[in-house]
């Protein structure tokens, strides 16, 4: 209970709900009405999807910049497989979104971890290529919801018992990825290499096979939100999911994710993710014209990473003075 | 021309022009917004189609995203290729009028269509409808399906695109002056991108629970929103009109989420504005008030003040029609 | 001395010839190494003479240039750290190697965690085991706290329980007492000893020769990357290993020349650091050395950086010739007159990737300017004349620093400094890593600055280096000056009883 | 205090060379001369095989789109080799281009607000580099807020409108070029930036430190460089200089728009990481970055001229970044190969 309190999720949890209380006093109909709900739960689960996995890959002290351009490269699939495939089955769509995004992301992987180089500048150089890739790719083109099948475009905005499909999938991730990065040891190496890799190194840890792993997960994660992308919002076209990138390194960041690897949990990148978007959608109705939300987000995202900042250097100081009585 | 042969694959406007009928420059080269755009792609098909009529070279070039800069580079290296004429939707009234110049100074013809720049850049501007004509269109349209009382807000497109801006202008006059009990109480910017479209349509219904109907004067706008409501609780509730293609549209009107909306035939835009452009190449026009030039199948047309030539008044699509159309 | 190696059969561990160099730095030449089961073997040898690096082979984590290595009579290639493991060896690391984010118990059982189904792991028997260890060792740290914050004798103890916690046939401990105090120190010789009469082969390094011979049975002598010998440990002396790890009579390594004392140059008094040092007071006058000892992580170098403005201080003040030198601010510091020759000359005194000439010029970069732009003729003959006084062994100014041998680095840093004109020159572990003709050349040098009016603090971990050097020895334990000692009354004795033993009452 | 140790006699008994290798080993076997040579080959290309590449038209285009990015790749690089970064330059170009816009517009005298907008773009900076050294916080991180928040200020300030009257003499001046050479008169501007970084990055004490930090900072700090007030300074200058790159972009374009440049920092980033600049810190020189932004301008104007969409240029970009980082990695690869034998574990740089 008492690390409950303490823990970094709690405080953006608590923000999040604050900015739902009161944007639902101001006007009840953002919780309390069939669509404010769903749209409550609807809206951030695609970037949860794509948080989630940016936050694998920032605990192991590495960032991937390529997500963006490849949810934008697997919501295109989607609609080409649909389109080129008539009749495909929607779970072949899903395992071959999944396989692509797994896959760019598994070069990523490969780039960072053989070439022992960067990630930043690795998944910037592969941003672009992976969206020049997509633009080569869809030219023009776009696909619109009118070729995709209802069935499929239903996952995207119908609610089991009031839960959107959508929010499902990402709970069920969310969850997983959060009991794996806790339970084994997999998850626990993950962040025993990005809490120091050379100690890492010296435990033995297969630090090249784990930092694979968390580009894996993380490229499969945005292969999994490109489908839902389409299923979502029925189009996509070469520039889907442009900038992407930001959000997600801001919504771990919010979520209490250290830059710099070795803490902190999936959970709270999610609800980090949620906390960004549901700002975004509380602000036009806190009476906050569309063109300043922007500046909001920005102030948002400084402010978690000062406050996080200032805990943790009080847990430090704590640390030394219980030291020193003990001592 | 040159006829040197460096390299077969870099030039093809000049190669083609060479062989084109006589002396006369028909590379024509439309350089929309952006690219991936449904509505672009329909009218630079019928650019190309009028230019293949008369035996000019077609070209299609532009920015992923639609952005003034980007637009900028496209016009010079058009101006050092030489085309005969380049027809452009601006992405900002002034900022690419000095490219503009610059390309009109090396002897190529600026024929601007869709989104005007300041008449001083260019030769010709095909205009769709004029601004009071779409601005009384969408108004009547919307008032009639929400009984000419209530609450109603605008999707736009980019806070800068210069034709929206316009019919905006016009709607709230027409609004304030002829229906008194409609009140214009918001307008938002989807930036003519899917996502962003889709959750301002979000936001908006959530911020304005008494909302009544919804004007989207941008192809991508009307469709996104569309895309919301079908499947939301204000499907049926919210009326929504506003610019849109047929084929973008067809799903929504025949399952009623939309009764109307309005549209000039893009393919026309296109065909009338290479006609155009081939008109001044020939030199049959130069922008003067009161010229006049045959746009082919479309039949004669006369240029008007400030070197604009209209194309017509919109059209209305509707559950009766939408079946004839195809673009 | 109980039991003595029990010589059936093959022997656990077996080093021949091997061979290591890093770059253009050879560690080791030819060094052997054989350890029996039942058997406590101590390795013993001055800074830098291959011990860490031989137990970094062992562990997998570097691979051999050359030689043999052998594991119970089989020859073996470890290419990681977790062949090595895999093959039941455990290795206490010299330096701590802690992830400061996750619990200590977590530390002791990273990639190998008792799991349940599912492959979950077990976090309660994986916390009651860091009890039980904890127990075993008597040490009182909270198995859920962050390593994060945790002192260097604790990280220390999370090494050795991490060590021990593992079921090795061999177990190699770096120094792993070098921060303990006794009872510890006691403790881990029960548990060492029991695991030896389990039938496990131990490797003990230590700079401490009361507890090698207290709990060794046999010690093997390594100086410069070679191997030099294999005794049973009752048949030695110190001073006979003493002989052998540095090659020649001690006595005469330190030339000392006794220069006269003049004013006083800098005061410190009232110096604290909330949970580092506290009240730490002392004068340094022209022309005398004056050492600073204590055991490792005692403080001491935390102390000469406050003093130099690169580490903070809560209280206490600074002077130079009588006037305050404002806090946490090098720059003011070497204005005054102070030069700081750091701890860790690889992080802290070198630029690594810079040139030789770059690195010498690097604290008087704006003094090598004129009119805000560097002179680069000037620049490169300050550089070309401070190689040349110390001697640098190298053949080019652009050459990189860190390619060029420990001893040749340390006389770039002390270059760098002493090109500043300082009047009082702050030494932190003068010669550690450095071979022992450099060492000697060290001395002369600080001695001869000594008698050319300098002020000299010298901090070192080695007792002989401190005893033949300094003109006054200042003593650290626990952040805390615990004895002044003059050069007269400074003998290895004193000084390790004030080492050890603080003067106020501790309990 | 001088030393005479061990002995001055002594002192010329060994030798020192300035320089390990002969002139044009020095200069020929560097990243940066690689990237130049590149450059050259991209350049020696274009002109045979593309038509009107080799054009004073060309080049004056190539310079005007260049400009910006090289003009904010100069700081860009100083902070860079610190082992910073600075993601909100782009969003500091635009909220400079606003407020510019915004201040003409309520009448302030044209030089007036330029002085403003560079004040703005010295505290934009200050901001980035207060948070990054006083509160500690991660360079990354903090400009991935800042970059929402500097955008999301000038978003905010111009709404829908976007300000387009400006004096034509400042426009002109934006946009004009020397007679026919067809090298645009901003350049002057540009040029003088480049020689100032150069001698402030090679040639000043200042610049020492920069190398020093990006090696090691804890060197750097025991050996007196002022750490912190050092990447206040980077950080501030970089927000200068963008402020002063939104000053030309409102000026070329004749707008000042919330959305100018977007997406801008990507591109900054990109070409001072080919010019040969580790992401780690250290290493690095102008004359590189130079050539990394004009290879990447260069690369897309050819291939823009030659009718190869924009989306293959994306491609080419991200390939040659991927490539110019891994290069070393190739080289110690083969190297390694051709000496077979086991070598050090090399420990975390
Ligand atoms: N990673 C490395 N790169 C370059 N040189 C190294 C490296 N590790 C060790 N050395 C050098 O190898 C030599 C032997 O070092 P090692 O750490 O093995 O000595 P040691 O006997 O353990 O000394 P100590 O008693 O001080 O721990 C030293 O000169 C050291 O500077
Ligand atoms: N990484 C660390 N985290 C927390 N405390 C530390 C850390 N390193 C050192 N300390 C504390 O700082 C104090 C001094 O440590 P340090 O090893 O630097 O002392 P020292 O006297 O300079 O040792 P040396 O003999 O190696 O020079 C000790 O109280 C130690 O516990
Ligand atoms: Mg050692
Ligand atoms: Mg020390």
């Amino acid at each position: 209970m008492r690390t409950f309190l303490r823990s970094r999720e709690t405080g953006i949890l608590a923000a999040l709900v604050i900015v739902v209380l009161i944007t639902t006093i101001k006007n009840p109909s953002f919780l309390f009405s069939q669509d404010g709900f769903r749209d409550l739960l609807l809206t951030p689960s695609i970037l949860v999807l794509v948080a989630v996995g940016q936050a694998i890959v920032i605990i192991t002290r590495s960032v991937d910049l390529s997500v963006g351009s490849v949810v934008g490269l697997t919501a295109y699939l989607t609609g080409r497989l649909f389109i080129d495939v008539p009749g495909i089955p929607i779970i072949v769509v899903f395992a071959a979104g999944m396989a692509l995004g797994a896959a760019l992301g598994l070069l990523n992987g490969a780039l960072v971890a053989f070439g022992k180089v960067p990630a930043l500048v690795i998944t910037l150089g592969t941003l672009y290529a992976y969206r020049g890739i997509n633009v080569l790719w869809a030219g023009s083109n776009r696909v619109n919801a009118s070729d995709l099948p209802k069935d499929f475009l239903a996952l995207g905005t119908s609610a089991l018992l009031f839960v959107p499909y959508l929010t499902i999938i990402a709970l069920i991730v969310v969850l997983v990825a959060g009991w794996y990065l806790r339970n084994q040891r997999g998850g626990r190496e993950l962040y025993a290499i990005g809490s120091d890799p050379d100690a890492a190194q010296l435990y033995g840890l297969g630090v090249t096979r784990r930092i694979l792993v968390a580009f894996l997960l993380c490229g499969a994660l945005a292969g999994l939100a490109g489908v839902l992308f389409a299923a979502r919002y029925g189009t996509t076209n070469s520039q889907t999911g442009t900038g992407l990138e930001l959000q997600a390194v801001g919504a771990a960041v919010i979520g209490g994710v250290a830059i710099f690897g070795g803490s902190g949990t999936v959970y709270g990148a999610a609800i980090g993710a949620v906390l960004l978007l549901t700002i975004n959608r509380a602000l036009p109705i806190l009476g906050i014209p569309d063109f300043w939300q922007q500046a909001v987000v920005g102030t948002l995202i400084i402010g978690a990473i000062v406050l996080d900042r200032v805990l943790s250097l009080r847990l430090s100081r704590q640390l030394i003075s219980e030291r020193e009585v003990s001592a | 021309a040159t006829g040197c042969s460096s390299s077969a694959s870099t030039d093809t406007s000049t190669g083609a022009a060479a062989s084109g009928s006589g002396d006369k420059n028909y590379a024509i080269t439309f350089l929309p917004k952006n690219l991936g755009n449904a509505y672009f792609d329909t009218s630079d098909k019928g650019g190309s189609k009028a230019i293949t009529e008369f035996g000019g070279t077609y070209a299609e070039v532009g920015p992923a995203t639609a952005a003034a800069d980007a637009q900028v580079s496209f016009i010079n290296t058009l101006t050092q290729q030489g085309v005969g004429a380049i027809i452009i939707s601006a992405d900002d009234p002034t900022a690419i009028g000095s490219a503009l110049n610059e390309a009109r100074a090396a002897g190529t013809k600026v024929v601007t269509f869709d989104s005007d720049t300041d008449p001083q850049y260019r030769d010709l501007y095909i205009n769709q409808a004029t601004a009071d004509g779409i601005a009384k269109i969408e108004v009547d349209l919307i008032t009639k399906q929400i009984g000419d009382t209530g609450e109603v807000a605008i999707l736009s497109a980019s806070a800068n695109a210069t034709n929206q801006n316009a019919w905006i202008e016009t709607m709230k006059k027409e609004l304030a002056a002829n229906h008194p009990n409609v009140t214009l109480v918001d307008t938002v910017y989807g930036n003519d991108d899917d996502q962003t479209s889709f959750d301002k349509t979000a936001a908006l219904l959530q911020s304005h629970p008494n909302l009544k109907g919804i004007i989207s004067p941008t192809t991508v706008g009307i469709a996104a929103a569309a895309r919301y409501l079908q499947t939301s609780q204000y499907k049926g509730k919210v009326a929504l009109t506003g610019l849109g293609t047929p084929n973008q549209m067809r799903d929504y009107v025949n399952d009623g989420t939309v009764t109307a909306f309005a549209l000039w035939n893009p393919a026309d835009l296109g065909y009338l504005a290479a006609y155009g452009a081939k008109a001044l190449i020939d030199g049959t026009i130069t922008g003067k008030e009161g010229d006049k030039f045959t746009a082919g199948a479309l039949g004669e047309f006369t240029v008007g003040k400030d070197a604009t030539v209209l194309l017509g008044e919109p059209f209305t699509f509707t559950k009766e029609n939408i079946a004839d159309f195809n673009f | 001395m109980s039991i003595s190696p029990s010589n059936s059969g093959p022997p656990a561990l077996e080093l021949r010839g091997v061979a290591k160099a890093f770059g253009s730095v050879v560690a080791l030449t030819s060094a052997d190494l054989t350890v029996h089961m039942n058997s406590i073997h101590a390795l013993v040898g001055e800074n830098g003479a291959g011990k860490s690096t031989l137990v970094k082979i062992v562990a997998g984590l570097y691979q051999r240039d050359a030689g043999d290595f052998l594991l119970r009579g089989e020859s073996v290639d470890f290419r990681s750290t977790a062949e090595a493991k895999a093959a039941g060896i455990a290795v206490i690391y010299q330096e701590p190697t802690l992830f400061p984010d996750l619990s200590v118990t977590e530390n002791i059982f990273m990639g190998r965690q008792p799991t349940q189904r599912f492959g979950r792991i077990d976090r309660k028997a994986m916390r009651a085991e860091a009890e039980e260890l904890f127990t075993r060792l008597a040490v009182r740290i909270d198995p859920d706290r962050p390593a994060e914050g945790l002192s260097i004798a604790d990280q220390q103890i999370i090494e050795i329980a991490k060590a021990i916690s593992v079921d090795a046939r061999v177990l190699i401990m770096d120094e792993p007492t070098a921060a303990l105090s006794g009872v510890e120190v006691d403790r881990l010789f029960a548990v060492a000893r029991s695991l030896r009469d389990e039938g496990r082969a131990l490797v003990f390094i230590s700079h401490r020769f009361d507890e090698v011979f207290a709990l060794c049975d046999t010690i093997t002598v390594m100086r410069d990357g070679q191997y030099i010998s294999t005794d049973a440990i009752q048949s030695t002396s110190v001073d006979e290993i003493v002989r052998r790890m540095v090659g020649r009579e001690v006595t005469d390594l330190f030339p000392k020349e006794v220069a006269p004392v003049g004013d006083v140059l800098l005061e410190v008094e009232g110096l604290t650091s909330a949970g580092v040092f506290h009240d730490v007071s002392f004068t340094v006058r022209s022309g005398e050395i004056v050492g600073l000892s204590g055991l490792v992580g005692a403080g001491r170098s935390e102390i000469v950086r406050a003093v130099f403005g690169v580490d903070r201080y809560d209280s206490g003040a600074v002077r130079m010739h009588g006037k305050s030198v404002p806090k946490l601010n090098p720059t003011a510091a070497m204005a005054a007159g102070m030069a700081l020759v750091p701890e860790d000359r690889r992080k802290q005194g070198l630029v690594l990737e810079s040139s030789v000439a770059r690195n010498l010029t690097l604290s008087t970069r704006t003094r090598l300017s004129r009119f805000g732009f560097i002179d680069s003729s000037l620049e490169n003959r300050a550089a070309k004349d401070w190689a040349g006084r110390l001697e640098v062994k190298t053949n080019a100014l652009d050459t990189e620093v860190g390619t060029l041998s420990g001893g040749n680095q340390q006389k770039v840093v002390l270059g760098k400094w002493l090109s500043t004109n300082p009047e009082v020159l702050i030494i932190d572990e003068p010669t550690r890593g450095i071979d022992v003709g450099t060492k000697a050349e060290v001395h002369r040098l600080l001695s001869q600055l000594a008698g050319e009016g300098l002020g000299i603090v010298m901090i070192s971990s080695e007792l002989p280096e401190i005893l033949g050097t300094a003109d006054r020895v200042l003593v650290v334990r626990e952040g805390r000056i615990t004895a002044e000692i003059s050069r007269a009354d400074a003998t290895a004795e004193s000084i390790m009883f004030a080492a050890t033993h603080s003067t106020e009452s501790i309990q | 205090m001088t030393i005479s140790a061990p002995a001055d006699s002594r002192t010329g008994t060994r030798v020192y060379a300035e320089y390990g290798r002969p002139f044009w080993m020095r200069l020929l076997l560097t990243r940066e001369m690689a990237v130049i040579v590149a450059l050259i080959l991209v350049i020696v290309i274009a002109s045979l095989e593309v038509r009107r590449f080799g054009t004073t038209t060309t080049l004056g285009f190539l310079l005007l789109d260049v400009a910006p990015i090289l003009m904010i790749a100069l700081p860009m690089t100083l902070v860079i080799m610190m082992g910073e970064i600075d993601l909100s330059v782009a969003s500091t170009l635009g909220l400079s281009s606003v407020l510019l816009g915004i201040l003409t517009q309520a009448g302030w005298p044209v030089p007036v607000a330029i002085v403003a907008c560079l004040v703005m773009g010295l505290v934009a900076g200050l901001i980035n580099g207060l948070l990054v050294t006083v509160v500690g916080l991660p360079s990354l991180a903090v400009t991935i807020g800042t970059l929402a928040l500097y955008r999301g200020i000038a978003v905010g300030l111009l709404g829908t409108t976007a300000v387009t009257s400006f004096p034509a003499f400042w426009t002109g001046l934006a946009q004009s070029k020397f007679g026919s050479t067809g090298i645009p008169v901003a350049m002057v501007l540009v040029v003088a930036l480049i020689v100032v970084f150069v001698a402030l990055l090679h040639f000043t004490p200042f610049g020492r430190g920069i190398v020093a930090i990006g090696f090691s900072t804890e060197t750097a700090h025991f050996s007196g460089v002022h750490v912190n007030r050092t990447k206040v300074v980077a950080f501030m200058l970089t927000g200068l200089i963008a402020a002063l790159a939104g000053i030309y972009w409102t000026f070329r374009y004749g707008s000042a728009r919330g959305d100018n440049a977007m997406g801008l920092e990507l591109s900054v980033i990109a070409a001072v990481l080919l010019g040969g600049v580790s992401i780690f810190g250290g290493k690095g020189a102008i004359h590189g970055v130079i050539a990394g932004v004009l290879l990447i301008g260069v690369l897309q104007s050819a291939l823009r001229l030659a009718n190869v969409s924009s989306d293959v240029i994306n491609i080419i970009t991200g390939a040659l970044l991927i490539l110019s980082v891994l290069s070393p990695r190739f080289l110690s690869w083969f190297r390694s190969l051709r000496f077979r034998r086991a070598t050090p574990e090399k420990q975390k740089q």
